[in-house]
């Protein structure tokens, strides 16, 4: 019995990091999942309104000494404020150019974070930050624990909207908007207020993500954790408020938590071989999936017997 | 040289085309009908952009339907569409070469032939047929197809929405081409009194079906105004 | 006048292949409405490609430079053939297929690096000799690289603009039905078109590559710029991007020359996220209902 | 500019209570082709009225210049109730629609991700039901509008009402009920009826009769011009982009102008 402990809680920090990791990526899975597999955004920026939130949070926690609930608060509004930009821009764009706009948006997070060395530190880093509380040796999964929490409230919120008058008016707007719009369904506010509300959540989810890493670099901001959001998404399913769930279980609960610290591997292979093959099969996974099987593992989004029991009401 | 039988064609899971038969032979054929009757349609299948839901529709001994569009425009089927006849981006000569791209030997030739049928063309050679008149545009679209060294030509609606004066002088040209080049078309039209001018035979459409099909000069306003509904 | 000139030579010779690249990329687009992630890829790969036939066999920068065309273009053709011709069968809606072109993107990228390797690698050319124009300095070879380039632009634009297949191409593109009661076999022209886009995008890479190095990186970091220059430009045809391509050149120098590069890569940015919003509200005559 | 007025028609008053569509020089067009061009015309001072015309008369380019789904080059389109005017060529089309002026679509529209009850509750829910904090609303949706959704789902069969509509048919009738759902002051029908069975045509006409009684209007563009006969008060005729006739149907019918345009002077 304890040899299981110790094999599944050996290395308890890297654990714990890995599942953090895996929490971020769910919770910006089920964001977007509200606005590509719901609303029909295609957001390709997810890095940067994360990252705004993140070193938001981090400028205010390290320079100006703001208390943790205010600088979360930041990091949703700077989150929430770049998502209505955002918004704006993209809501008269097709597909290619809201492709080529949060990646822009993405892009410019990155730009200033780097340029701006005076308050985000650049390339030197900005830091540190710490927990909000202190509670000994397991303040790290308490922090887990939280962030459980907030992920659950997450997937809560995205499966009541699919089940509200306001999920429907999102997939609406999403599959076709001129006929939305010609029944009295403003769609351009639609699109600018669901991406300020899950921008801000990204926000959010930024912020939370300070404390982990104790100190903030640019290059935490780069496309990848992009793709492995929409991995993990597309994947499991991106009409489903769980798809990002069952997505980041598969790929980097996987390959992040089960190979990383349960297979030996030796090192080399770990470092060069291990990190870049997670890469090509994440790229061929998403190939895959949206050729043959565009829904992912969860598939359709389930409309029908929800609305035959509520005729039934 | 073309003979259609019991064609049914439409889009989705709706027929506009409930069941055709007819055959074409080296004549100028007239499809009649008004708006919705399915004439569109019906040239878009024979054209092979459009599958037939059922029947089947032969030209020159082969059976063309089920083929690709470009092997039918390669056995000698030229398409005038009603709208978007043009490559909007290309030259006015760049269209006619493209049409030119079926049968190559002789394509200059042809090309001088074309400037001579429609000399308001000769000016505007170098043009974006993107931005010529609808009339120009027309010439233009008919020229293409006149490229492909046609044995059939299919017209939808060439003179939809053009001057009267224009009107006149593109039927003149339609007789011209028939019997200059020895080119078959099947053209449709709604209004009925230009094109049996030039038609040996007609056809009427109505919602989908034939209600007559007979000699052009037989045809009586009566057969016309029951097609029609009115 | 100094400074319009300095930013003008500098724009030009640093962004040169940016207007080959989105050449290739807008080819693409225009015709088979497709914004192709991946070609950052055939970029990058282009520069690769260059590199192996440079260092490995010994062969002249300018020889490695046509085997990398025809490589980057076959590869070009084969993730048509493979993803995107399978895609378009398929009926896979337009955000879908964007996201495809991403999983291909990132798989190219990491899977070059099990054959080239991890590291950054370096073409072996014989060392410049440095130029000087308007108190601006630039190698023999920035120049050379320069006129190659235009020469190559050139020879694109009268390949799609004068020839058979060029018309063919623009014909397709232009409007597909039509296009094929023409008598154009649709799928041959396209193969031409992802061939000579992918040859572009090669070539763009070869000379970004010999620049610097090839690394896996190359063409991911160039991507977003090409794919602005290809919807803003894109609208009004090759002239349009090639014009767009050597103002985003000139402009991003000009801005370097006055404030921080980073700075002036955000206020370049910021311009073109403008520009899409205003010419996106032209589109919406588009609707159907 | 009308040739002459049929029996019994006024052009323009307003019969009281029945809000009108009044156009005033609207021009729109494609290129050098010009669509339409309507100096002056009313639509709606009838409960019924037919909108017809030959290929390329501006018909379906006319209803979507009202419901501003294509931009207008010129002039002005307003809906007057005989209180007020207000100008819907200013407006964004979800307002139009707030307004009740409605128009259902001749190439069949659907939201791929909804089923039909789905479709038929975004109809009838309001600003308020779709705030996103409300996510609990939809008991209420159900229970205010479920009683008057299923009475529309009794008079058309579907084969499979709790699912996806599955035929063109059915998501022609779909996008017809979201319409009627709104209860529209003035409801623009595009072709209502193409590609439906007769019998479900018959269900239509007679499900918008009723519509009629209870105070709605309709204007209908419809290709089997049995169905104008029989069902319009007044039919508009349309020809080159303008109205160039107005009248009852039978006056309509054996005009001569009519049939030149549709069948060429050769044949009056």
């Amino acid at each position: 019995m304890s040899a299981v402990w110790d094999f599944l809680f050996g290395s308890p920090a890297f654990l714990i990091f890995g599942t953090y990791t895996l929490m971020m990526i769910v919770g910006l899975g089920i964001l977007l999942h509200l606005q590509l597999g719901v609303t029909g955004i295609g957001n390709f920026g997810v890095a940067g309104f994360w990252g705004a939130g993140l070193y938001s949070f981090g400028i205010l926690q390290v320079h100006y000494d703001v208390g943790f609930w205010l600088a979360l608060l930041a990091a949703t509004a700077a989150g929430g404020v770049l998502g209505v930009v955002t918004g704006w821009v993209i809501a008269d764009l097709d597909d290619d150019g809201v492709l080529a706009a949060t990646l822009a948006v993405a892009s410019i997070v990155f730009l200033a974070i780097e340029s701006e060395r005076g308050i985000t530190g650049g390339r030197v880093g900005l830091g540190t930050i710490d927990f909000p509380f202190d509670v000994g040796e397991r303040t790290d999964l308490a922090w887990l624990a939280i962030l459980f929490g907030v992920t659950g409230v997450l997937l809560w919120y995205a499966r009541r909207v699919h089940r509200s008058p306001y999920g429907r008016l999102l997939i609406a707007t999403g599959t076709n908007e001129p006929l939305a719009r010609s029944l009295r369904k403003p769609a351009k506010r639609t699109k600018v207020g669901v991406m300020a509300l899950t921008s801000a959540g990204m926000g959010a989810l930024g912020g939370l993500y300070g404390p982990i890493v104790h100190f903030l670099f640019p290059t935490q901001l780069t496309v990848a954790i992009t793709v492995s959001v929409i991995t993990a998404l597309v994947l499991g399913g991106q009409q489903r408020p769980l798809g990002a769930f069952v997505g980041a279980l598969l790929t980097v609960g996987l390959f992040d938590i089960v190979i990383k610290l349960y297979v030996p591997l030796p090192r080399d292979l770990l470092e060069h071989a291990f990190p870049v093959t997670k890469q090509v099969i994440f790229g061929a996974l998403l190939i895959f999936v949206l050729l043959f099987r565009p829904l992912g593992f969860l598939g359709r989004m389930r409309r029908e017997t929800h609305v035959k029991g509520l005729t039934r009401v | 040289m073309f003979e259609a039988s019991g064609v049914r064609c439409g889009y989705e899971d709706i027929d506009v085309i409930k069941g055709l038969d007819f055959s074409v032979g080296e004549e100028v054929f007239a499809i009649l009908g008004a708006n919705g009757a399915g004439k569109t349609t019906l040239l878009s299948a024979i054209a092979g952009l459009l599958p037939l839901s059922a029947g089947r529709i032969r030209f020159g001994g082969e059976t063309i339907s089920g083929l690709p569009p470009w092997r039918i425009a390669a056995m000698g089927l030229g398409f005038v569409p009603q709208e978007r006849g043009v490559f909007g981006d290309l030259t006015v000569l760049d269209n006619l070469r493209v049409g030119g791209l079926v049968a190559r030997q002789a394509r200059g030739d042809r090309i001088d032939e074309i400037m001579e049928l429609f000399p308001a063309l000769a000016g505007l050679r170098n043009q974006r047929a993107g931005t010529l008149s609808g009339g120009e545009t027309k010439m233009v679209a008919a020229g293409r197809a006149l490229m492909q060294d046609a044995k059939l030509l299919l017209m939808d609606e060439p003179t939809a929405g053009l001057s009267p004066l224009y009107v006149e002088n593109f039927f003149d040209r339609i007789r011209q081409i028939h019997e200059t080049k020895q080119v078959a078309i099947i053209i449709t039209e709604q209004n009925a009194t230009k094109a049996l001018e030039v038609a040996d035979r007609a056809m009427v459409l109505s919602l989908g079906e034939a209600t007559t099909i007979t000699d052009a000069k037989n045809l009586t306003t009566d057969q016309l105004r029951k097609g029609y509904q009115i | 006048m100094d400074f319009i000139a300095k930013a003008v030579i500098i724009g030009l010779t640093e962004q040169a292949p940016l207007v080959l690249a989105a050449m290739g990329m807008a080819l693409i687009y225009n015709l088979s409405k497709v914004i192709n992630v991946a070609f950052a890829e055939t970029i990058t790969l282009g520069a690769y490609f260059a590199q192996w036939v440079n260092v490995f066999f010994g062969a002249s920068f300018y020889l490695s430079l046509a085997v990398s065309g025809i490589l980057a273009g076959a590869l070009s053709c084969a993730t048509y053939l493979v993803v995107f011709r399978t895609a378009e069968r398929r009926g896979v809606g337009a955000v879908e297929v964007i996201i495809i072109s991403l999983g291909l993107s990132v798989l190219l990228r990491y899977a070059l690096q099990f054959v080239f390797g991890y590291e950054a690698r370096f073409f072996e050319t014989p060392p410049p000799t440095f130029l000087k124009l308007f108190d601006v300095g630039f190698t023999s070879f920035q120049l050379t690289a320069f006129i190659l380039v235009v020469v190559l632009a050139l020879l694109f634009y009268l390949f799609v603009q004068k020839t058979v297949w060029g018309r063919q191409v623009r014909a397709l593109a232009s409007d597909a039905d039509l296009a094929k009661v023409s008598g154009i076999n649709p799928l041959l022209t396209t193969l031409v078109m992802w061939f000579m886009a992918g040859a572009a995008g090669g070539l763009a890479g070869a000379f970004w590559g010999v620049a610097s190095s090839a690394k896996p990186g190359l063409g991911w970091d160039r991507f977003l710029l090409t794919l602005l220059v290809v919807l803003v430009g894109g609208t009004r045809g090759l002239r349009g991007v090639i014009l767009a391509g050597m103002g985003t050149g000139v402009l991003l120098s000009a801005l370097k020359l006055e404030i921080a590069p980073l700075r002036a890569e955000i206020v370049l940015l910021v311009a073109f996220i403008l520009v899409l919003k205003l010419r996106g509200n032209r589109f919406r005559e588009l609707a159907k209902v | 500019m009308s040739e002459g007025n049929g029996q019994g028609t006024e052009g323009g008053a307003a019969a009281p209570g029945r809000a009108v569509i009044r156009i005033r020089g609207l021009t729109k067009s494609f290129g050098d082709q010009t669509v339409v061009h309507v100096d002056d015309l009313v639509l709606g001072a009838q409960p019924v009225e037919g909108l017809i015309g030959p290929n390329g008369a501006g018909k379906t380019t006319l209803m979507r210049l009202i419901m501003r789904s294509t931009r207008a080059d010129t002039g002005s389109v307003t809906l007057d109730d005989g209180a007020s005017e207000v100008a819907l060529s200013k407006l964004a089309p979800h307002r139009i629609a707030s307004l009740g002026v409605v128009k259902t679509n001749q190439v069949t529209q659907d939201f791929a991700g909804l089923t039909i009850w789905d479709s038929l509750l975004l109809a009838v829910a309001q600003r308020r039901d779709e705030r996103p904090h409300r996510i609990y609303r939809e008991r209420h949706l159900v229970e205010r509008y479920g009683e008057e959704i299923q009475s529309y789902l009794d008079v058309f069969e579907f084969s499979e009402p709790g699912g996806f509509a599955h035929s063109t048919g059915e998501k022609k009738l779909l996008d017809l009920i979201r319409c009627l759902l709104l209860n529209p002051k003035i409801l623009l029908l595009d072709e209502p009826t193409a590609g439906l069975p007769e019998d479900v045509t018959a269900q239509v006409i007679e499900l918008l009769r009723a519509k009629v009684a209870a105070g709605m209007s309709v204007i209908i563009v419809e290709h089997d011009l049995d169905v104008i006969w029989g069902f319009s008060d007044v039919v508009h005729f349309m020809a080159e982009g303008d109205v160039i006739l107005e009248g009852d149907p039978d006056y309509i019918r054996a005009h001569s102008t009519v049939v030149e345009k549709y069948l060429g002077s050769g044949h009056v």
